[in-house]
């Protein structure tokens, strides 16, 4: 197997989830697209332990991995937040703080 | 070789297309499940690399409670179940321009870098040497992860709470 | 030497004087204006001191130069007066060198430059100029200011300018100039603006400055450019005025830059000597407590910039070539103001006002004498100026004080007063007289001496405009006399009743003022405070002694100062002593014309004579302004002062700050604000577009299309207002990938 | 180890502590929070006056205090932290200007209130931005660069006006954007440039590599990104449109410290980073960024004439005052960088106490609306001189410390620096000196309208409250130092001179 075709694909997955971001309205959704972004890291830095034959890659993979729990578990309190003020988990509608 | 690299591009193909589907479809439920094809096929690839422990605990974690939590988070915020008109906004294409132009340039980055590198497979990582790591080499990253797994927790307790 | 070595005590004394008046000034029993007549009574022993040296070190050079002789015998001669018997002196010829002393100030890419003093000549009699006229000023405004409800910072700022004055006049080198120079700007726009509390006078403040500064712009550039002039002729570049007067005359220097550096630094004279077409911000600064147009918008201050055109004469000789005769732009510059100026003081009301277009045309002259090439005439000019100029201010302001209830509005308020004030009339008088050039007072001699040297170096344009100028002058000057001394008494009860009627802003001011001190911060409506007015604003009367004296002083010097330069008796002591011997340039000196002087004596005389026929026996056209349409224009145009200010304040100022700032900010607002908004906008609409003609294609598509565009707009609105995180995130990504693409093409 | 070598990070971490002590009191205790937080700033700054003492003058433009540790050894980073002329007196600006606004705020917090999170949020500021100018090591350097970025979002966006919301949103994405550039170049730096011992972060040894390896191109490239970088952070014309935002929304405190040092990281990423890394780019791009400065200049004054708001006024001529140091940086001569840092410094002292002192306008009027304003000096006669007194300094009159910043700078425009084109300057130099009496223009107009004249009917029977003693303890030092550094510019001129013709060296002036 080619290095390069795992980190095509993460390549692709990155670019769909930066995508994703740009674009979505739904908060939730932003989330997802990041969580999308950040399995193509993992899936890169498997890639490059296996390469290398050493553990680095899978250690640094199960830290994105547990953060990425963290912070998903944050950003849907907040979005849950957000919705009971404001009924609405659009983002364009968070705006209550500007003038 | 053969055979892994047909396995690895059916797995590819389906993350993919279910990576797309998480950004465009109109169904937020859709898109958590769709997420869930993507991670899974991640734990595929990362079988297909020999890297065992990784690829079970993305399923565990993500698939087992990072998805239940979306799916949570979905239903609580009430979130359209049915299919809505547009859940993106205005940015459509100057979005798909851009995502199209990162994957472009980093692809290209890619090949140029490391062109028919092969990845030389040796037996799959064992649990213990990655534990060993873990907790020899990386231990206080590990205990700073720790740390902030339970502050994000707190945080999300505290912040989600109803007062 | 001594003295001269130590020159840098005469500003620094003041400046510690403005120290102490700014922090304890108010606790002291006459209120700090005992600590500044102190200070600068100090300045002037140290600047006579100065001056007294600087003669011997004259004397002694000759001494060397000669065959020698007792040096005190040569002190004592050369001080004496007597006519004849000394004057036949051989001075030339001998090099006094300046009295030189510096320190570092900064250093700067390895530059050190300094800060010092470069005592000579020119730096001693200005000195002596300064600190007198101060000195005075300070004793008169004891009285004349009593009362006001800023007495201590007047005379704080009093003492910082006597001491910025005289930083300017010891300076060695151009830039600590230019320090001196903003800072006598700033005591200007604080004195102006004394009392600020009236929009018009902050206004005159403001304009004050803003005008000078305009000036600047010339200075700052003028001041770089000696720099680089001292750069190329000796790879080193300087301040020093030395060096750069010596590089100037060394012939190393191409002529394109010095000409830039006279020019920028003609451009800053312009604005603080007040030359056309920057002049009008000197009439709109009388707005001042008089004191102060006498001592820095008359005698001191003001000549700033001609000081500073005999300082580094030799760049302009150089630079605008003036040995060569015609015109330039120096002597262009003087002499359209000689006119211009002399032509509005025919139409003022305001008593102050005819003497501040006096000064300004005045000045004109002395800028046209260096123009000319008559150095030592224009520097002499400058030193007689001086004290008539003060003299005729300080008279005013006698008037004013004792005779016309704070008023100068010579048409309404004043009229018959050489009876009552005989003082203050006669004083006034040999001023005018002085100012008009009559033999032989101070006038006569130094305007003479600049139209010799505009006759003989080629400038016969200006050998007539200065005779026309000196016509005018002595005119205007009887016209005001008349005014102020002759005729009925006009300031009756008027100005009791209608205090907003009086011209002067200063009227409704010293109510003000007086009423504040009586009552502190019960503010009273200024009609209750005339109630209060006691004796010394009742019948006009003469002034007191501390008003008078400094008037009889500045007369005597009116008087004789002439004598120092009168050539026609063979006395040469001002060239002699004033003018430099190193690294300058070689004026020529012409002997006394007896012609020349008796037509510029009777053209005086004629000048005098006119006004007198018109005003005093009614003869010629009287009120031809009433009857003949063009003589009406005239008038206007005069009245409006070539609506020079109009152009300054309504066209130029008013562009700048309301469409052109407006503009900038509306483009700032808009364009550049919203680039990055309008940008996604954009975008935003063709991908709308696009999209629907692919997707939906048909007219229908178009419709939507439209309607989804023209609804966008409000959502456009509020993009605007919520920073749009996306969008923002959007352009990161974005730049992250056309900089990479960049770095990887091009690496 | 010597004192010599922690004494840096003493200044550094100092205030980091300060603020973890802070965090630790409960909220209630207010007295004692503002007392740590005085502690701590004062005490940093006695630290930075213990470096200033010991600091060797004869070898200014060498690093000293150096300490070079081992940090991530992966891409070769250290922690490398040195002082020499340049960052010396920025260092000392940052950690006196970050003490006088701990005592300003003394009794002056403004809604909501809170003063555990906003001294808290101070106190990490400051190691930001003391941070950003000892280190010595690029990717240091963008962690203290960035560092400072949240605490400031959090002071306009929680503390800041009615529109705080988009000010601080727009602060954060401009300077965001900014550094993301910056640091794509300093990752080409890393990768691209040849050094003696392989790929390196050190700003040192970057330095001393001038860029070698590069091409033109590549050089230029690079530039550009740091340039995006740096030049936002100034910010220079056209990037400056979030600072009158930023600045007019902030807290007085928080505008006090924009001003005075948030915006010279980007003037001092110029000269420590940008310039020496990359002279050929710098001889590229100095044409632009001189003319890019001289518009601000002019800009920036029109910006300010067209402005209604006393503090969006003074906002806008910082734009027109960093026009100033750039064009003293685009000159690239001695003379034009060290007129750059004397004009950071200045400009700081000054446009900080302008800001305080609007600060205090707004305290007692509740408006800084010139045309409402007036007579401030009837009734507060000392503040209404002090506002004098700082306009006068803020329009460049010599005697001032503002006049340092800018007549060098121009006078360096006469005669850029070998290569660059000197007409072009000159013509700079004129329209920056045009642009003095712009400032004049605008200056004395506001002071015209706030301090002159008699108070508006409205306003007549305010009560307003003269310079009061807080206000004193934390104006006067800064007051004082506008007029000594006006009177011996050497203090600073001496300090940074040796180091700034090192860097001058490189282009031949």
């Amino acid at each position: 197997m080619l290095l390069n075709q795992f980190l095509l694909l993460g390549a692709v997955l990155f670019g769909t989830g930066v995508y994703g971001v740009l674009t979505r309205r739904h908060t939730v959704l932003v989330l997802m697209s990041i969580e999308l972004m950040l399995a193509a890291v993992n899936i890169n830095l498997v890639a490059f332990g296996a390469f290398s034959g050493s553990v680095a890659g899978q250690v640094f993979a199960l830290f994105v991995l547990t953060i990425a729990a963290a912070e998903v578990g944050v950003g849907l309190a907040i979005v849950l937040l957000i919705f009971r003020n404001l009924h609405s988990s659009d983002l364009d509608d968070v705006d209550v703080l500007k003038g | 070789m053969i055979a892994q690299n047909v396995v690895f591009g059916v797995l590819a193909a389906a993350m993919v297309l279910s990576a797309i589907g998480v950004v465009t479809t109109k169904n937020v439920v859709h898109a958590a499940l769709y997420l869930v094809v993507v991670l899974a096929g991640g734990a595929g690839q990362f079988l297909l690399l020999g890297q065992e422990f990784v690829a079970w605990v993305q399923v565990l974690v993500y698939i087992g409670a990072v998805i239940v939590l979306f799916l949570f988070g979905i239903m609580l915020t009430r979130a359209p179940m049915q299919p809505k008109e547009s859940l993106d906004n205005d940015l459509k294409w100057p979005g798909l321009v851009v995502a199209v132009a990162l994957v472009g340039i980093l692809g290209a980055l890619l090949v140029d870098a490391f062109e028919d590198t092969e990845i030389e497979l040796e037996a799959p990582t064992r649990t213990i040497e990655v534990t060993d790591a873990v907790f020899r080499t990386y231990i206080i990253p590990f205990e700073v992860v720790g740390i902030l797994l339970l502050a994000a927790l707190i945080g999300a307790v505290v912040l989600a709470r109803k007062d | 030497m001594w003295f001269l070595e130590n020159a840098w005590l005469v500003p620094l004394v003041p400046a510690v004087s403005f120290a102490v008046i700014l922090l304890v000034g108010k606790r002291l029993p006459k209120q700090g204006s005992e600590v500044g007549v102190a200070a600068v009574g100090a300045s002037f022993v140290l600047a006579c001191g100065a001056a007294l040296q600087w003669i011997q070190r004259v004397a002694d050079a000759e001494g060397a130069d000669a065959e020698g002789g007792h040096a005190l015998a040569r002190v004592i001669g050369a001080l004496g007066r007597s006519v004849g018997r000394l004057g036949a002196e051989e001075a030339h010829g001998a090099v006094v060198e300046p009295v030189t002393r510096h320190t570092t100030w900064f250093q700067n890419g390895g530059v050190e430059l300094g800060v010092g003093i470069q005592i000579d000549g020119l730096a001693v009699m200005m000195m002596f100029v300064v600190t007198l006229i101060s000195l005075l000023v300070h004793v008169y405004s004891t009285e004349y200011m009593r009362g006001d409800r800023r007495f201590t910072h007047y005379y704080a700022a009093l003492s910082l300018f006597t001491a910025s004055m005289l930083t300017l006049v010891v300076a060695d080198n151009t830039l600590q100039l230019l320090v001196g120079w903003e800072l006598v700007g700033l005591c200007s726009f604080m004195l102006i603006g004394h009392w600020w509390e009236e929009k018009p006078n902050s206004d005159a403040a403001l304009k004050a400055f803003l005008t000078t500064r305009t000036g600047d712009i010339g200075l700052l550039t003028g001041v770089i450019m000696t720099y680089f002039v001292v750069e190329r002729a000796t790879g080193e570049g300087s301040f020093s005025i030395l060096a750069v007067n010596e590089a100037a005359t060394s012939g190393e220097v191409g002529h394109t830059l010095l000409f830039w550096t006279a020019a920028a630094l003609l451009l800053g004279i312009i604005g603080k000597s007040g030359q056309f077409p920057l002049h009008t911000w000197l009439p709109d600064a009388m707005a001042g407590p008089t004191p102060v147009s006498a001592l820095i918008h008359a005698a001191t201050m003001v000549v700033a910039g001609v000081y500073l055109g005999a300082r580094v004469y030799p760049v302009f000789w150089e630079g605008f070539s003036i040995d060569d005769g015609g015109v330039n732009l120096m002597a262009a510059v003087g002499g359209i103001t000689v006119i211009i100026g002399a032509a509005l003081a025919f139409v003022q009301d305001d008593v102050k006002k005819v003497l501040a277009y006096s000064t300004i045309s005045q000045l004109g002259y002395m800028v046209m004498g260096l123009g000319v090439g008559a150095w030592t005439a224009a520097v002499f000019h400058l030193f007689t100026h001086a004290f008539f100029k003060a003299n005729l201010f300080l008279g005013a302001g006698s008037v004013s004080h004792s005779g016309s209830h704070h008023s100068f509005d010579m048409k309404k308020d004043m009229g018959g007063l050489r009876t009552v004030m005989p003082t203050t009339y006669r004083t006034f008088l040999i001023g005018t007289l002085a100012l008009a050039g009559i033999f032989p007072l101070a006038g006569f001699w130094s305007k003479d001496e600049i139209l010799l040297g505009a006759g003989e170096n080629g400038y016969e344009l200006f050998l007539v405009v200065g005779l026309v100028g000196a016509f005018m002058t002595a005119a205007y000057m009887t016209r005001c006399v008349y005014y102020v001394f002759f005729g009925e008494y006009r300031g009756g009860d008027h100005a009791h009743a209608d205090p907003s009627h009086a011209a002067g802003d200063e009227v409704v001011e010293h109510h003000l003022a007086e009423a504040q001190d009586r009552h502190e911060d019960d503010r009273l409506p200024v009609a209750t405070a005339h109630a209060h007015d006691d004796g010394h604003h009742g019948a006009p009367h003469e002034s007191p002694g501390l008003i008078t004296v400094p008037l009889v002083v500045l007369s005597v010097f009116s008087v004789f100062a002439g004598f120092l330069n009168a050539t026609a008796f063979d006395i040469e002591k001002f060239q002699e002593w004033v003018e430099p011997t190193v690294a300058f340039v070689p004026v020529e000196h012409h002997a006394f014309d007896w012609t020349k002087a008796v037509i510029s004596v009777a053209i005086a005389l004629l000048g005098i004579g006119a006004s007198y026929a018109y005003y005093w026996l009614g003869l010629g056209p009287q009120r031809l302004a009433e009857r003949n349409a063009v003589a009406r224009a005239g008038k206007r145009f005069l009245v409006e002062k070539y609506y020079l200010d109009h152009l300054y304040t309504d066209v130029v100022v008013g562009f700048v700050k309301a469409p052109l700032a407006r503009a900038a900010y509306w483009f700032n607002q808009h364009v550049i604000d919203n680039v990055l908004n309008y940008t996604g906008r954009g975008a935003r609409a063709l991908g709308r577009v696009t999209y629907d003609y692919v997707d939906q294609k048909g007219v229908d598509g178009v419709v939507n299309g439209i309607g989804l565009t023209t609804g966008e707009a409000g959502g456009a609105v509020r993009t605007i207002q919520t920073g749009r995180l996306q969008f923002y995130a959007f352009l990161l990504v974005a730049a992250v990938v056309v900089f990479a693409a960049l770095l990887w093409v091009a690496g | 180890m010597e004192w010599s070598e922690w004494a840096l990070s003493l200044a550094v971490f100092l205030p980091g502590v300060g603020a973890l002590i802070v965090m630790l009191i409960p909220r209630a205790e207010e007295q004692l929070i503002k007392t740590v937080a005085l502690v701590t700033t004062l005490a940093t700054f006695g630290v930075v006056v213990g470096i200033l003492a010991d600091f060797d003058y004869d070898r200014s433009g060498e690093l000293q205090f150096e300490l070079n540790n081992r940090w991530i050894d992966v891409i070769n980073s250290r922690y490398h932290v040195a002082i020499d002329g340049i960052s010396l007196p920025l260092l000392a600006l940052s950690a006196f200007v970050t003490l006088l606004c701990v005592i300003y705020s003394w009794n002056h917090f403004p809604e909501p209130h809170n003063p555990k999170a906003f001294l808290a949020l101070m106190l990490v500021l400051e190691v930001g931005m003391n941070g950003t100018f000892v280190a010595q090591d690029l990717i240091l350097f963008f962690i203290f660069f960035e560092v400072v970025l949240l605490p400031m979002f959090f002071m306009i966006g929680v503390w800041g006006g009615p529109n705080r919301e988009y000010a601080s949103i727009k602060f954060f994405l401009f300077t965001l954007f900014g550094s993301a550039m910056m640091l794509l170049g300093f990752l080409a730096l890393y990768f691209k440039v040849d050094v003696p011992g392989g790929n390196t972060f050190d700003m040192v040894a970057l330095s001393e590599a001038a860029g070698a390896g590069l091409t033109r191109g590549t050089a230029n490239l690079i530039f550009a990104g740091l340039f995006l970088g740096f030049a936002i952070k100034v910010p220079m014309f056209p990037f400056h449109t979030w600072l009158p935002d930023a600045h007019t929304e902030a807290p007085t405190v928080g505008s006090v410290l924009l001003a005075a040092i948030l915006l010279k990281l980007g003037t001092y990423g110029f000269v420590r980073i940008a310039l020496p890394m990359l002279p050929d780019a710098a001889e590229d791009w100095a044409p632009w960024i001189g003319l890019l400065a001289v518009i601000g200049i002019v800009y920036g004054a029109l910006g300010c004439l067209a402005q209604s708001d006393m503090k969006r006024l003074i906002a806008f001529s910082s734009v027109a005052h960093m026009g100033f140091v750039m064009l003293g940086i685009a000159t690239l001569t001695d003379f034009g960088i060290n007129a750059a840092i004397f004009g950071m410094v200045a400009h700081g002292l000054i446009t900080g106490m302008l800001f305080f002192l609007a600060g205090s306008v707004q305290h007692n009027f509740h408006t800084r609306e010139l045309s409402r304003l007036g007579g401030l000096l009837v009734q507060a006669p000392k503040m209404g001189w002090i506002l004098g007194f700082c306009a006068m300094a803020s329009l460049g009159l010599p005697g001032l410390a503002g006049f340092w910043g800018e007549f060098p700078a121009i006078l360096s425009a006469f005669s850029p620096a070998e290569g660059l084109p000197v007409e072009t300057f000159r013509t700079y130099m004129v329209v920056a000196a045009i642009g003095t009496v712009l400032a004049a223009g605008y200056l004395l107009w506001m002071l015209q309208k706030v301090a002159f004249g008699t108070p508006k009917p409205e306003f007549e029977h305010a009560h307003v409250h003269d310079v009061n003693a807080y206000e004193w303890t934390a104006w006067l030092p800064m007051l004082v130092l506008i007029l000594v550094l006006g009177i011996f510019p050497n203090l600073l001129f001496g300090v940074t001179d040796d180091a700034v013709t090192q860097i001058a060296n490189v282009f031949g002036g």
